[in-house]
């Protein structure tokens, strides 16, 4: 692994993961790639998050969806556990809870392949500073 | 000592101004004007560096003028300008209720404490003028722990962690800790276990040090009283070097009042049929680890490399546990002497029993001790013969002092009597093994003039002599240059020790006492409520005594003279062995076991 | 006090001076220690921490009162299947002491104690920050969110 | 096109389902059912305007919809493409109309600084925590700032300690970085121990690398070179997401030896808690760390004097440190722009008990009570009335309706008889007991109370206790002058943090429910219906229709009756657990 050696080397790095990523997001196939986050903190896990993040994995590859799954902190949502937040590239990005086995199915055949919205969505209630 | 370059800071204490040093306490501003804020918990021996002020009673705090809430002031150092009330309305009202507080949380036995009327819980009680305990609720109970020495009542333990500092910071033994949390929390050995499981010395400190009845002495004097009044028992008495100079404080006397005349008269009256002294033996201890002393030296001058240096002295049987415990590597590097009070057990039913016509077994030997391991030292099985043991029964100070009231003498006003001979003679050199120096001046006094066969003019050795937790001194023997050292209290001891260890002491002996300033301020003596100034006298009156006496030198002693001629032959003879020396057991490994 | 007899093996010795040995035997690092050793062998017998005093340089009296302090720390072995019930405030206010009782009384077992096959042991620990989930269960690693007092039963038979 | 149908428990008491089916079979009737779907969806978090349905993907925000506008919004806005005006949320500052949710100034309500990256990058990923400018603050202050002029940074931006007592972290910094010696510490308290709290957890398995950057920013400013994480054993994950987090940051050479070339040296190590309430009070924490038992000792000295191993050490908490490297690369000035005047920013709350968003949330210091509780928290669970919440855990107190508009700062906290804490808030509603409640914290004291000082010692024990009369029903009014009493003198007298404030339940409960002390004691009876010794279940003859079921349900035997008969309780075995309270279907069963 490459050291971060100086300031100017740190914000290269930075931009170099931002334009990886902005590919990712606006990539030539946007419709094939598709992010999707599970919150994995402490109650996320206690209520299942992560047999619904291996099921996501495992069904998006036999599914033969060109998708990213990962994992991330508690959105805060606790009582929704365990949620999940799904990108479709050109769309916001949904947050879903109360989302178990079944209904990450449910969400991968019918938001995923039909944009058609299912039960269960949180609503996001906050800004991030870089609105600010 | 005011330092004129220190900064001075400027407070008001009750309404009263007083410059002090910067860094002070309010407790030590207030005390300057004559405030005096009760304490609890607090314990300062500033010259013994024993400092023990965790905050945690909370008795003494003050209402300091823009603080949220009250300070505690042994801790609370001033600042400029504070201004402080030390008696308002709310100040008042907190102190009594902690103090309440701590009631409810305490037997109500005051009637038959051992530490009634001794009780700094019960005086400050006294002084708020408590009358009821308005909270009512779950006592802390506790098994009550009995080991040779000590009684743990744990009921009533307050927290203060005296015992704990003592235990642990300065005596280094590490027997103690505070244990569990919140209301569950008390001191104690590891896993809760009775003292006698755990690497406890005895050497009693932590009983001086409590403010209340939970750590008090194993209390002997049923025992004594018992033998007392048996008719087909003969009983004597030794009373050792430290208790003379202390015993009066228990009669109202001035601190470093010499009362060895009265205390002989009045263990007579008690009814002992011979009223002997320790100091005997402590002449007789330093000619056996005198020619000790001089044996391994000379031997280390001739050149034998198997020769242990230094010798250290054996006399205080808690640091002989200490260093069972946690020095068991060294054991050969001690003196094998016996301390006075077995010496003169071995003696007295030997020589004596055998001068009076007495069967061992109907001669009671009892000693007065300013300590509580000396009752652990007297029930060790290698001071017994079949089951009989040396000394029978070993009273503290205070247990003397005890015994002397409910006799209905009046100690004040009798008159002076002498000891009875021939176990109650002896030189200034026996006297200040009551101190800490003690021991190593009187054996250099003989030692000097064994080695040298020359006369030693200046007896006094002012350079060894004082309250410094580790002293260094040499003296010239005849061209060759002495070095010896002296350690008191067993945190200080431990340092040593661990020199010796690394081979890195230059000394050639070491005297060690487990209490900090020697026998003077023993675990069984006159509580001294952390105030030094009491313990100094003493260790002034210890050298006062010394001074008057007319034989100042070990060797000198008639009757030891006498018992070597008559009895022993010389020291270090077959028969001065068998009596007066012993030998030292690997106790590392011996606590905890179920 | 009663103490469960409990001997350490040649082997088991050897670990537990690995790992003070691995924090450089100091004294500083006694609960680190203590935590690694809790780990190795479920819960702190009294010898080892005799050991560990030694090995630390350190009395067991110290040891002792810094194991009693933390409530983390245990001188008693657990139960096969150690269940713990959250007792944060939000557990709390949604009935949590509830679901406490019910385990009380279907395992006849107070806090603190193992039942006598060793199987189960209850105790009571403080917020696991899973209060959205409360009350909540912990068995094992387990853990079991939004339980009702006629819901114990059920999550005893997963371990039956 | 997407129509969202609030089904949050508010938003369905008010007729939220119809206005999902309305709107479905009007969709039918159109032939629109194939195109538009209708969804339920969590609450918004807006139940005070509710129900709210949301026209996705044009984020038109209705409000205040019944169950018959569901014609009119399918007819004028799905097919006619028309917003309807008045359904439209009314932004009550300059009284227009918004149509896109996004401009509603509800959505201002919660900022997140702390919380920036949780729910955002995976944590196990120090690239992620780059991208969104990661370690750059770090970057700006070692190359480009002195250390004196980064901390007078945080202290313009007014940061105050977030583990809960509020003191200016600059100031801490400074003092911190004036006391000379050859080794200093940042230590950073992740003792989180508040019963009902979860931010510091939250924040460090979600974003870690926020936690290590900010300390190491604190190193560089007070001259040290070791950071000590003393983190709860209890939280697994969160050690495990900051060991990996360490171990990248060192791989990158963020954390080590002469990072970025500047020669500063900076590296971690992590200390367990062994679970000890009292360790999250920074004498006490430090003591725990050096392998003790973790009691505090008083202060002065303060670790930024004496601390770890007697070396100047500075102690913060998680959230304090997550917000630093925000403070740095935005400014101290917009951190001050946020919150009030004198307490500056956001603050983290973990919102749990009876309340239906139950979760994490972070919104500018000054918010109110109400605006948490109701529009973001989603109301009372079960449509029940709200009566108390609390905050700052142990040490805070128990607030209620007068309380709910309050500006929620430090200070107004305090003078509301709480205080911050470290950020638990936990809902009550009408069914909980404040005596018990107040029993309820005073328990976990005695039980968390190091057992230092007397006042907290014993104190605290007795407090209990007197409660635990009143709740016996065997209090008597004296008591209540024992409780006051020794509550004033346990926070006047005790020695940390802990005892200061472990009597604060207690004042806030007799301050502000006095009635329900009142009514335990002289009535005997507790009104919430908690207390056990004081209620006796009883069957009303009349409503019980012999079902059976409370009798099959008591676990000790004490119902009894013939099947379809009245069935009746035998108060002396009863152990008054409940379970027939809530197995009967006919509300038969009524507490006495």
């Amino acid at each position: 692994m490459v050291k971060v050696k100086s300031l100017a080397d740190l914000k290269k790095i930075k931009s170099e993961l931002q334009s990886k990523l902005d590919l990712r997001e606006k990539s030539e196939h946007p419709e094939k790639i598709v992010q999707v986050k599970v919150a994995m903190a402490t109650c996320g896990i206690a209520s299942g998050a992560k047999q619904v993040m291996d099921f996501m994995i495992e069904e998006f590859e036999k599914r033969g969806i060109d998708a990213v799954v990962t994992q991330t902190g508690c959105m805060g949502y606790c009582y929704a556990e365990p949620t999940i937040e799904v990108t479709v590239p050109g769309k916001e990005p949904i947050v879903f809870g109360y989302v178990n086995i079944q209904k990450a199915d449910t969400i991968i055949e019918k938001y995923v392949k039909n944009g058609e919205l299912v039960d269960g969505i949180i609503p996001v209630n906050y800004e991030t500073i870089e609105k600010q | 000592m005011r330092n004129q370059r220190m900064e001075l800071v400027n407070i008001t204490i009750d309404g009263k101004t007083v410059e002090v040093e910067k860094g002070s306490t309010i407790l030590e501003a207030a005390k300057l004007i004559g405030v005096d804020v009760p304490t609890l918990c607090y314990m300062n021996m500033g010259d013994m560096h024993i400092e023990h002020k965790p905050g945690g009673c909370r008795i003494c705090v003050v209402e300091v003028e823009g603080r949220r809430n009250l300070a505690p002031s042994c801790v609370t150092p001033v600042t400029p300008g504070m201004k402080v009330n030390t008696h308002s309305i709310r100040v008042l009202n907190a102190r009594r209720t902690v103090l309440e507080l701590m009631l409810s949380d305490h037997p109500f036995d005051c009637l038959i404490c051992a530490k009634s009327g001794n009780c700094d819980l019960q005086s400050l009680a006294q002084r708020l003028g408590i009358r009821e305990i308005p909270y009512q609720g779950e006592h802390s109970t506790y098994r009550i722990d009995t080991s040779p020495s000590i009684i743990r009542e744990m009921d009533k333990c307050i927290m203060c962690r005296r015992c704990e500092t003592m235990c642990n910071e300065v005596q280094t033994v590490g027997a103690l800790s505070a244990v569990n949390r919140g209301f569950d929390a008390v001191v104690a050995p590891a896993f809760e276990m009775n003292l006698d499981h755990s690497p406890c010395t005895y050497c009693g400190q932590c009983i001086s040090v409590c403010p209340t009845g939970a750590l008090t002495e194993v209390d002997h004097t049923r025992q004594v009283i018992n033998a007392l009044a048996d008719p087909t028992k003969t009983v004597i008495v030794q009373t050792a070097p430290a208790v003379r100079v202390a015993l009066g404080e228990e009669f109202g006397m001035e601190p470093g009042t010499i009362v060895t005349g009265k205390m002989a008269a009045a263990l007579r009256k008690l009814g002992f049929n011979y009223v002997f002294d320790t100091d005997f033996a402590a002449d007789l201890t330093i000619m056996e680890e005198g020619a000790e002393l001089l044996g391994r030296l000379n031997g280390f001058l001739a050149g034998d490399k198997s020769v242990r240096l230094p010798i250290l002295t054996s006399c205080c049987p808690a640091w002989v546990k200490f260093f069972e415990h946690n020095f068991s590597d060294l054991l050969d590097v001690p003196s094998t002497a016996r301390s006075p009070q077995q010496m003169f057990g071995a003696i007295a039913k030997t020589y004596f029993a055998d001068k009076i016509k007495v069967k061992r077994e109907d001669l009671v030997v009892v000693s007065i001790m300013p300590c509580v391991a000396k009752k652990y030292e007297c029930s060790r099985d290698e001071f017994a013969v079949d089951g009989n043991p040396d000394v029978d029964f070993s009273l503290s100070t205070r247990e003397l002092a005890q015994f002397i009231k409910q006799a209905n003498i009046d100690f004040n006003s009798l008159g002076d009597e002498d000891f009875d001979r021939p176990l109650g003679e002896s030189t200034g050199a026996g006297v200040i093994f009551g101190t800490t120096g003690g021991v190593i001046e009187a054996a250099v006094r003989t030692a000097y003039e064994l080695q040298t066969g020359k006369t030693l003019d200046k007896v006094d050795f002012q350079q060894i002599r004082g309250l410094e937790n580790v002293r260094y001194a040499s003296v010239d023997v005849d061209g060759f240059e002495l070095k010896i050292g002296i350690a008191h209290g067993l945190g200080n001891a431990r340092k040593l020790l661990e020199d010796v260890r690394a081979g890195k002491s230059e000394f050639h002996a070491i005297e060690i006492m487990a209490c900090p300033g020697g026998c003077i301020g023993g675990g069984g003596q006159p509580y001294h409520h952390g105030d030094v100034s009491i313990l100094k006298a003493r260790a002034k009156a210890i050298y006062r005594e010394d001074a008057g006496k007319s034989i100042r030198k070990s060797h000198e002693n008639p009757y030891i003279i006498q018992l070597y001629n008559e009895f022993l032959g010389k020291p270090l003879s077959d028969k001065s062995h068998h009596l007066l020396h012993t030998h030292y057991f690997d106790r590392q490994d011996d606590v905890f076991v179920d | 006090m009663s103490h469960i007899k409990f001997k350490l093996n040649p082997e088991q010795l050897e670990e537990l001076k690995s790992v003070c040995k691995s924090f450089r035997n100091e004294k500083s690092e006694l609960i680190n220690v203590l935590h690694k050793a809790q780990g190795i062998f479920g819960y702190l017998p009294a010898e080892v921490q005799e050991v560990i005093a030694k090995e630390l340089n350190t009395s067991v009296a110290q040891v002792y009162g810094v194991v009693t302090f933390y409530s983390f720390f245990s001188m008693l072995p657990k139960g096969q299947h150690p269940i713990s019930i959250c007792m944060g405030t939000a557990c709390y206010v949604r009935g949590g002491e509830k679901v406490l009782d019910e385990f009380k009384r279907i395992l006849n077992l107070q806090v603190g104690e193992t039942t006598p096959d060793g199987k189960f042991s209850l105790g009571c620990l403080r917020c696991v920050g899973a209060c959205g989930l409360a009350p909540v269960v912990m068995v094992g690693e387990k853990v079991y969110g939004r339980v009702a007092p006629d819901g114990v039963r059920e999550i005893l038979k997963d371990y039956e | 096109m997407h129509l969202l149908v609030c089904g949050g428990t508010g938003c369905r008491a008010s007729e939220s389902d119809a206005i999902l089916e309305n709107l479905q079979s009007t969709l039918a009737e159109n032939n629109l059912d194939g195109e538009v779907q209708v969804v339920k969806t969590g609450c918004f978090g807006f139940c005070e305007k509710g129900p709210i349905v949301k026209v996705m993907p044009d984020n038109t925000f209705y409000t205040q919809v019944k169950p018959e506008d569901a014609k009119e919004i399918v007819a004028e806005h799905v097919i006619k493409g028309r917003k309807v005006n008045r359904l439209l949320y009314l932004d009550p500052e300059n009284k227009e109309h918004v149509a896109d949710s996004k401009h509603m100034g509800f959505y201002k309500k919660q900022i997140r600084i702390a919380l920036r990256n949780c729910g955002f990058i995976n944590p196990e990923n120090i690239d992620e925590y780059i991208s969104r400018d990661g370690y750059e603050a770090l970057a700006k202050c070692i190359t480009n700032m002195k250390p004196q002029e980064v901390i007078d940074e945080i202290k313009a931006s007014g940061l105050r300690g977030r583990g809960g007592a509020g003191f200016p972290t600059g100031l801490k910094w400074e003092i911190a970085s004036k006391n000379a010696a050859d080794q200093k510490y940042v230590v950073c308290n992740a003792d989180e121990g508040d019963p009902g709290a979860f931010m510091d957890r939250s924040v460090l398995e979600g974003d870690p690398h926020s936690v290590i950057e900010a300390m190491a920013i604190c190193g560089y400013c007070m001259g040290a070179t070791k950071g000590l994480v003393y983190i709860r054993a209890e939280y697994p994950l969160a050690i495990e997401r900051l060991k990996i987090a360490i171990d990248q940051s060192r791989e990158y050479g963020l954390l080590g030896e002469d990072i970025l070339g500047t020669g500063f040296a900076f590296d971690l190590e992590l200390r367990y808690g062994a679970g000890a309430f009292v360790c999250g009070e920074e004498t006490a924490l430090i003591h725990s760390m050096e392998g003790l038992r973790g009691e505090p000792t008083v202060k002065p000295p303060f670790p930024a004097e004496k601390g770890y191993l007697g070396k100047p050490s500075n102690v913060n908490n998680v959230e304090t440190f997550a917000n630093i490297p925000v403070i740095i690369n935005k400014g101290a000035k917009w951190f001050a722009s946020l919150g009030t005047e004198k307490s500056k920013g956001t603050k983290v709350f973990a919102l749990a008990g009876k309340i239906n968003n139950v979760g994490l949330i972070e919104v500018p210091m000054g918010t109110t009570l109400r605006e948490i509780i109701f529009e973001i928290g989603g109301g009372i669970k079960d449509g029940k009335k709200f009566k108390a919440v609390q905050t700052g855990g142990p040490s805070g107190g128990c607030l209620t309706e007068k309380h709910l508009d309050t500006p929620i700062d430090y200070d107004n906290l305090i003078a509301s008889g709480s205080m911050m804490g470290s950020g638990g808030m936990i809902v009550m509603d009408e069914d909980d007991c404040m005596v018990s409640i107040a029993k309820y914290y005073l328990d976990f004291t005695v039980e968390e109370s190091c057992g230092k000082c007397t006042p907290c010692r014993v104190g605290n024990k007795r407090l209990y206790e007197i409660l635990d009369k009143i709740t016996q029903g065997n209090g008597t009014m004296e008591d209540i002058d024992k409780l006051r009493n020794l509550s004033n003198v346990i926070r006047d007298t005790s020695l940390c943090g802990l005892g200061q404030t472990s009597p604060n339940p207690v004042l806030s409960t007799l301050d502000n429910f006095y009635d329900e002390y009142l009514a335990h004691i002289k009535d005997h009876k507790c009104p919430a219906g908690q207390c056990k010794a004081l209620m006796q279940y009883v069957i009303n003859q009349e409503a019980c229709v012999g079902c059976t079921a409370c009798a099959r349900v008591c676990p000790v035997n004490a119902i009894s009756g013939e099947r379809k008969k009245p069935h009746t309780i035998d108060t002396a075995i009863c152990i008054k657990c409940g379970a027939c309270y809530e197995k009967c279907k006919f509300d038969a069963i009524f507490i006495n």
